[in-house]
């Protein structure tokens, strides 16, 4: 029993850092439809910023979590300033190979200038146990927990209450309709990808303090685990996408646990399979019916 | 060019991972060569001719790989190849190899596979199951373990042959309590190391490539784990950035820095007069390599392909990594060195030969 | 019969054996080394996986993540096959490979409607993802049976795919994609991209035709992946990961989706680009994902857009260009 | 037998019932008209006939068989087609290859002699070419055959979009506001070819239409519905005079 | 009030807008009529800003519009409520409605136009809750308009208000356009059902192919026999 809930604390640990990718996958998705492949390339970026502020710096875990997120939205406004904005008529999967190649551009960016050799990330959040009755939690898990389960109250309450944040559906769902009422659309999707490419850094942080290292391609598996998730949970939907991270966390634990390691992703994929046939718009998404 | 010129400049082909997430692999290899050829030509070269290393990016990639090859052979007109680092690539390219029957010696590619039937084909490193295997002698016999566990990486056909090999072996000596795989790109091995431990086994054997390593060694740590770990030549370089978790645990590998033999320590200081960073057991493996071609050219007398192969297959030279002698597959005969981990530096435990 | 339609199959069929015709003469003369030729078979293998993946992306219109998985099936199902026919049988070489493709075209497809029964009443997304994690699945499970050598790889496969049957087997692949497109399957097949509600409401069995569709793709994904086993000799899961499938995409949108010409010329630009790019060491892929975002960024819809190249379209352009120049010299 | 039957069709969207019990006939070669308020269920009520939704209650029987449940591309094939409120057009093809996609059951060559071109399709494919500019002769638009459907100006797409439907062969024609954002004229002209092709493919016609130009002139009996239920039935006159059709639609 | 002069639109190689130049004084509701494809969608399409002229200018209160961005068009006091609906599906009628007062910060007022909004449109209320993709093409109609009201314009495009409507309700959104124009909106006004619109028009300009080839008196255009002949269904 002990065992069994320390693996849950364990999937909680891996759930809540794809919680947190997914939420800026899922902002970015839910506003322009695009499914960001760079987005890990972003949370890698978030990394690297902590990785250079840390060590050079010496600042503590919070200073250095504002910084790469600003350092984060910064790169993420620019990068849809130069590859995205230029496509925004185009076909969607156009937009898609751009993603794409830009996260194959920032990949290999990282390569020349870092090496592929992973960077030891400095020590941002004293690691050490908590103890509750007989299971440890670690406090890295613990900030990761508070801090995706955070951010995804504070952005549903955005999106859905705020003026910005009804202006980014209105954005989403129509944009000439939202020039028409006056919403200024490209600066609604900046503050979009800066919001979902500062929460990439986030995860990028707490990922790099978690697993100790930050390398080029450490955004790529998380992230396409993390956009998984997204569309587990219901993609746009931002409660969705910290329930599937929370969910792909947990059932890659419980295989790897009681099941099979060899076969966890799979085994993984398979569930996601058959809740998306089951339920096509994913956990939390609506059936709705197409007006025609 | 002309003819002179052509006779004056013997080309060897060398590939391997320059990027991508392996390319630390592929520059070692590369530098190793390349800096044997330095020595070669500093020294007068090959019967008055010198040598030039040709390399090519591999990626990683079996197509690339290919490319490389033929690109190598058709445009660059090497003679021989000192290549390729994996034995993905390696094996991808040995199948068009053996029909030109260029000689290939591999410095690194330590998959079974890659000497089987193919003559032109040799290797400087001992195999994965040879490795695996002495791995797991180790571990019961040095180390006086009872219960093992054994941690891989099911993507990689390395680590997946040293765990088949140390599972196998070590089944004879003792209990393997859990046989576990993950993925290249799993970054988080707690659920596995918390069933893992419930099992009480002494030793952990991790048959992995540094970055993987480190990141488990860490994990280990944070969970409070006391089984000892040991690994494979995967592991040649690990304490410069996990000494704290490292601490302790043991590896197999080609040779060991601390060997006090001059042929080593000569090296070890060439490469860092060089390159400005210590080497590792593929760049001492590519070097040793690109030595045993070159001398090998040099008795052969020509660049004929068959005349090569028939002097590399008489090989007996005191290297870097070893005394090399080929087997009738074409791989080497040679002892593995025990290290530990101990304040950081790599401390030679034991060295284990034959079976 | 339309006598121009003949004119244009004529000029076509002419045009291909000219295109083979240079290629033996430039091999003959030493101008296209091996080297080379290795590089025209790993384009004409893209050629057959990415105008196989057009029909299901851009004709079709279901984004699919998966087509490395397919072609994973066919290569380890030909590999298999052949290694197995050898020891058995002593037939010669073109008909072990055409055994071998057919079976893999088949246990692929078959693999296909498997996926597409279910996966492909999700739109759009969804369906991407559900293709994606079927790949991520399909190696997974190559990875750990035992048939197919898991992550050591499969070995000792016969080296089957030369230039001739490979441009060949191209050459017939284009053309069955092509007729099947310009007939009234196609057409149904179209409309499923561009209207599926207005598609089935004018009579178009929408899932038969979208699985058909993702099927044939499947298939031919499946001989892809076996002419590369038997060209490479040696498989392993690596080969068929998750970028694989976004290689072939690429080719795909670049090329232009609902165009097979299209393909045709990115397969060849996208293939030659990273060999081209060898000088520049290190900086190569990071060139190469530079060159893409910027033609992506200039040519939005590809560059053949849903367009095909023709002949008879050339000779069309020529004569308006012409017939301007002639109207603007009246005017003056 | 009625051509199309409609028994006590519902359709329930979460708390909204809307359509109620609806009831219809249609004979062959009928005309007739559904009108009634917007957001009435008109147009549900064709989502049902066209098996785009399933009706929640009742049943429909088209020549006798019940269609309930069945695909939309089955009771295409049953014999009943439609157009759309919100145009939905093959945008990116043709308007001809418009025509020949909703020709395709009128084509009999199987996949294999259209990859290998037998000689079947050919015959076919020229069969299919002739009827369909025919079908576009009808609309006076064979001067678009070879335009994008979606370049076509608005009133032309309509009218792709009912040439389209009866290339499909059907019984019954099911028009959805064909008029809507066409100018009087134009309208006026639609009203003579609705009725040509009544007479020429001697088939019944459901139309839905605010403009009363049209419906009025057309039809030969109106429905009228409102929120989800029958009003009222009955001839254009009796539809025009009837108190409550004034007062919840017509106004005035 | 609105000055276009000489403008010239294309959709790439489609020229759509041929050097055109006509204006709306305050006050007035001025009407485009012209058939199918005529180009009254383009014109209104390119005064906000949502398409640019290749060529030509366009002045809103004397204030060239060259410079300024579309979503800047309402802050002048313009409106548009666009072909085809253009509602915010997923959105529900109220936040819709809110969408539409997007830029006004007074909540009092908002809160009373939308009360007016209802007034007009008490089926709009009936669905307050609803998504808006879902209601019926006429249901979406009236919350066009009632979203451009929202924000108060000055000057309202209105590109075929009545299409897709019962005849009791385009009777309605004429009287409608009427009571706008009352309150002091100016009106631009793009409709098929020329009869009408040119019974409350002040003026109206007849377009044909991108071009301008009357215009004139709503009335006296609406005695021509020409116009009746080309527009009115005779
Ligand atoms: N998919 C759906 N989900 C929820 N409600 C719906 C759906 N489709 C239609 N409705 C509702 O059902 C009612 C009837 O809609 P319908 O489209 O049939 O009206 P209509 O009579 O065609 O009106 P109009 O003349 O304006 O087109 C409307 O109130 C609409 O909001
Ligand atoms: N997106 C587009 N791409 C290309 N051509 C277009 C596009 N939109 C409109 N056109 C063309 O521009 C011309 C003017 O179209 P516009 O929509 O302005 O006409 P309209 O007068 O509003 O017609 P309607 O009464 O049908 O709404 C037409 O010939 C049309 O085909
Ligand atoms: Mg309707
Ligand atoms: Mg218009």
């Amino acid at each position: 029993m002990i065992l069994f809930l320390q693996q849950i604390i364990n999937g909680l640990s891996v759930g809540s850092i794809y919680a947190l990718i997914a939420l800026g996958y899922t902002m970015v998705y839910g506003i322009i439809k695009l499914i960001n492949f760079a987005h890990g390339e972003i949370m890698m970026a978030g990394a690297y910023f902590a990785f250079l502020v840390g060590v050079h710096l010496g600042l503590p875990f919070f200073a250095v979590l504002i910084i790469s997120m600003i350092g984060a939205a910064v790169l993420g406004v620019f990068i849809e300033f130069i590859a995205y904005k230029p496509l925004r008529k185009a076909p969607r999967i156009s937009a898609l190979i751009t993603a794409i190649g830009v996260s194959f551009f920032l990949q290999n960016l990282a390569l020349v200038i870092f090496k592929a050799e992973p960077k030891i990330m400095p020590n941002l959040i004293v690691k050490r146990p908590v103890n509750i009755g007989s299971l440890q939690i670690g406090t890295v898990t613990l900030a990761t927990l508070a801090l995706s389960i955070g951010f995804m109250i504070i952005l549903d309450v955005f999106v859905k209450r705020t003026k910005p944040g009804k202006a980014m559906r209105a954005v989403s769902e129509d944009k000439d309709a939202a020039l028409l009422m006056g919403i200024n659309v490209n600066r609604t999707i900046s503050i979009t990808f800066a919001i979902g490419s500062a929460l990439g850094a986030v995860a990028g942080v707490l990922f790099g303090v978690m697993y100790t290292q930050v390398y080029p391609t450490m955004g790529v598996m998380p992230g396409l685990k993390a956009f998984v998730a997204a569309v587990l949970g219901g993609i746009g939907l931002i409660p969705g996408a910290v329930l599937g991270g929370f969910v792909i966390g947990m059932v890659e634990t419980i295989t790897k646990a009681y099941l099979s390691s060899q076969w966890s992703d799979a085994i993984v994929f398979g569930l996601l399979i058959i809740v998306l046939l089951i339920k096509p718009t994913g956990i939390l998404g609506k059936n709705e019916k197409e007006k025609v | 060019a002309s003819k002179t010129e052509e006779a004056s400049v013997i080309k060897i082909g060398a590939m391997g991972p320059e990027t991508g997430d392996y390319s630390m692999y592929g520059i070692s290899v590369v530098n190793g060569a390349k800096l044997a050829a330095k020595e070669i030509n500093a020294a007068g070269g090959i019967n008055g001719a010198q040598i030039e290393i040709v390399d090519y990016d591999s990626k990683g990639d079996k197509t690339e790989a290919v490319n490389a090859y033929n690109r190598m052979r058709d445009q660059d007109g090497v003679v021989a190849v000192v290549g390729g680092t994996f034995s993905g690539t390696t094996l991808a390219v040995k199948e068009i190899a053996v029909g030109d029957n260029m000689p290939v010696l591999s410095p690194t590619a330590t998959n079974g596979e890659v000497t089987l039937d193919a003559p032109n084909v040799f290797r400087a490193c001992y195999t994965d199951p040879y490795q695996g295997a002495t791995a797991a002698v180790f571990a019961a016999e040095n180390l006086g373990a009872k219960k093992a566990a054994v941690l891989y990486n099911i993507e990689d056909p390395y680590s997946e042959g040293l765990a088949v090999a140390f599972n196998e072996k070590f089944a004879s000596l003792g209990t393997v309590t859990n046989y576990e795989g993950y993925t290249k790109n799993d970054a988080d091995f707690r659920a596995i190391l918390t069933k893992i431990a419930a099992e009480d086994p002494d030793v952990i054997f991790l048959p992995d490539y540094i970055a993987k390593v480190g990141v488990i060694l860490s994990q280990i740590q944070e969970l409070g784990l006391t089984m000892v770990p040991i690994g494979g030549d995967g592991w040649d370089g690990i304490e410069a950035d996990y000494a704290d978790v490292a601490e302790g645990a043991y590896f197999a590998n080609h040779y060991a820095k601390t060997d006090d033999a001059p042929i080593v320590q000569n090296f070890i200081k060439a490469y860092e007069a060089e390159y400005g960073s210590t080497p590792n057991a593929l760049a001492a493996l590519a070097y040793d390599s690109a030595y045993i071609m070159a001398e090998a050219i040099q008795r052969a007398g020509s660049t004929e392909a068959q005349a090569i192969i028939d002097e590399l297959n008489k090989t007996d030279r005191d290297c870097v990594a070893g005394h090399v002698k080929f087997d009738p597959n074409g791989d080497p005969i040679k002892s593995i060195s025990m290290i530990q981990i101990v304040g950081g530096e790599h401390k030679l435990v034991a060295k284990v030969s034959g079976n | 019969m339309d006598k121009k339609v003949i004119k244009n199959y004529i000029i076509n069929i002419a045009a291909i054996f000219a295109v083979y015709a240079v290629l033996k003469g430039l091999i003959y003369a030493g101008v296209i080394t091996r080297y080379h030729q290795g590089i025209i078979v790993f384009i004409l293998i893209n050629v057959i996986l990415a105008t196989s993946l057009n029909l299901a992306v851009g004709f079709l219109g279901q984004l699919t993540l998966g087509h490395a998985g397919f072609m994973a099936v066919g290569a380890y199902v030909s590999a298999i096959t052949a290694v197995a026919l050898n020891a058995n049988f002593n037939l010669p070489k073109i008909v072990v490979l055409l055994i071998s493709l057919t079976l893999a075209a088949i246990v692929s497809a078959l693999t296909g409607v498997a996926i597409g029964i279910p996966a492909l009443r999700l739109r759009g997304d969804y369906l991407a993802i559900i293709t994606l994690g079927f790949g991520e699945v399909i190696r997974v499970i190559i990875n750990n049976i035992k048939v197919t050598g898991g992550a050591q790889g499969f070995t000792g496969i016969p080296k089957l795919s030369t230039l001739d049957n490979v441009f060949w087997i191209t050459v017939l692949a284009v053309a069955f994609l092509y007729t099947l497109t310009h007939s009234r399957q196609g057409r149904a097949i179209l409309s499923i991209r561009e209207d599926e509600i207005a598609a089935e409401a004018v009579g178009v069995k929408t899932t038969s035709f979208k699985v058909m569709g993702f099927a044939i793709a499947a298939g031919l994904a499946g001989i892809g992946g076996g002419l590369y086993a038997h060209y490479i000799a040696f498989l392993d899961p690596n080969t068929f990961n998750f970028m694989r499938s976004v290689e072939i995409l690429i080719i795909v949108v670049l090329g232009g989706m609902g165009s097979l010409t299209g393909s045709i010329v990115a397969a060849i630009v996208l293939t030659i680009m990273p060999e081209a790019l060898r000088s520049f060491n290190e900086l190569r892929l990071l060139l190469y994902a530079l060159i893409l975002v910027v033609m992506m960024i200039f040519k939005p819809s590809g560059l053949f857009g849903t367009e095909e190249f023709s002949w008879q379209g050339i000779y069309d352009r020529y004569k308006t260009r012409k017939n301007a120049l002639h109207n603007r010299e009246k005017k003056v | 037998m009625a051509l199309l039957e409609a028994a006590n069709i519902c359709m329930q969207f979460g708390g909204l019932r809307a359509v109620d019990n609806f009831n219809l006939e249609i004979n062959e070669h009928e005309l007739v008209g559904l009108i009634g308020p917007n957001g009435a269920g008109k147009t549900t009520v064709f989502n049902m006939l066209t098996g785009v939704y399933i009706p929640t209650e009742g049943d429909i029987k088209i020549d006798g068989q019940s269609v309930v449940g069945k695909k939309p591309y089955e009771i295409v094939q049953a014999g009943a087609a439609r157009t759309f409120q919100n145009i939905r057009l093959f945008k990116d093809l043709t308007v001809l290859d418009n025509i020949k996609i909703a020709f395709h059951h009128e084509l009999n060559y199987s996949t294999l002699e259209g990859i290998f071109r037998l000689p079947r399709y050919w015959a076919d494919e020229k069969r299919a070419q002739e009827a369909c500019l025919a079908f576009l002769a009808i609309f006076d638009m064979e001067d678009y055959a070879y335009t994008m459907a979606k370049n076509l100006p608005y009133g032309k797409q309509r009218k792709l979009e009912i040439a389209r439907a009866l290339a499909t062969k059907p019984k019954i024609l099911m028009l959805d506001e064909p008029a809507a954002g066409m100018n009087p004229q134009e309208t006026h002209e639609l009203m003579e070819t609705i009725q040509l092709i009544r007479d020429k493919f001697d088939i019944a016609i459901l139309l839905i239409e605010h403009d009363m130009h049209l419906v009025m002139g057309v039809c030969e009996r109106i429905v009228v519905l409102d929120y989800g239920r029958i009003i009222a039935k009955g001839t254009p006159d009796e539809t025009r005079n009837n108190p409550d059709v004034i007062r919840v639609y017509l106004g005035e | 009030m609105l000055k276009v002069e000489n403008i010239d639109v294309y959709y790439d190689k489609i020229h759509a807008i041929k050097d055109v130049s006509f204006n709306v004084k305050k006050g007035e509701v001025v009407t485009l009529i012209g058939a199918n494809g005529a180009g009254k969608t383009t014109i209104l399409k390119t005064i906000s800003k949502l398409m640019e002229p290749s060529h030509g200018v366009i002045l809103f209160e004397d204030q060239p519009l060259n410079k300024m961005q579309p979503h800047q068009m309402i802050y002048l006091g313009m409106a548009h409520v666009p072909e085809g609906r253009r509602v915010f599906a997923k959105m529900s009628v109220h936040e819709n409605l809110q969408m539409g007062a997007y830029i006004r910060k007074d909540k009092a007022g908002i809160e009373s136009d939308l009360e007016k909004v209802f007034n007009y449109f008490p089926r709009l209320k009936e669905r307050i809750n609803q998504p808006a993709g879902t209601l019926s093409g006429g249901e979406q109609q009236m919350l066009a308009i009632g979203r451009a009201l929202m924000s108060k314009p000055k000057l309202m495009l209105m590109d075929e208000p009545s299409m897709g409507l019962a005849p009791i309700l385009v009777q309605e959104i004429f009287n409608i356009i009427d009571t706008i124009k009352e309150s002091g909106t100016t009106i631009l006004l793009v409709e098929q059902n020329a009869n009408q619109a040119l019974q409350i028009a002040d003026r109206a300009y007849v377009l044909e192919t991108g071009k301008i080839i009357n215009s004139g008196d709503a009335k006296e255009l609406l005695a021509d026999d020409t116009i009746r002949q080309a527009y009115l269904g005779g």
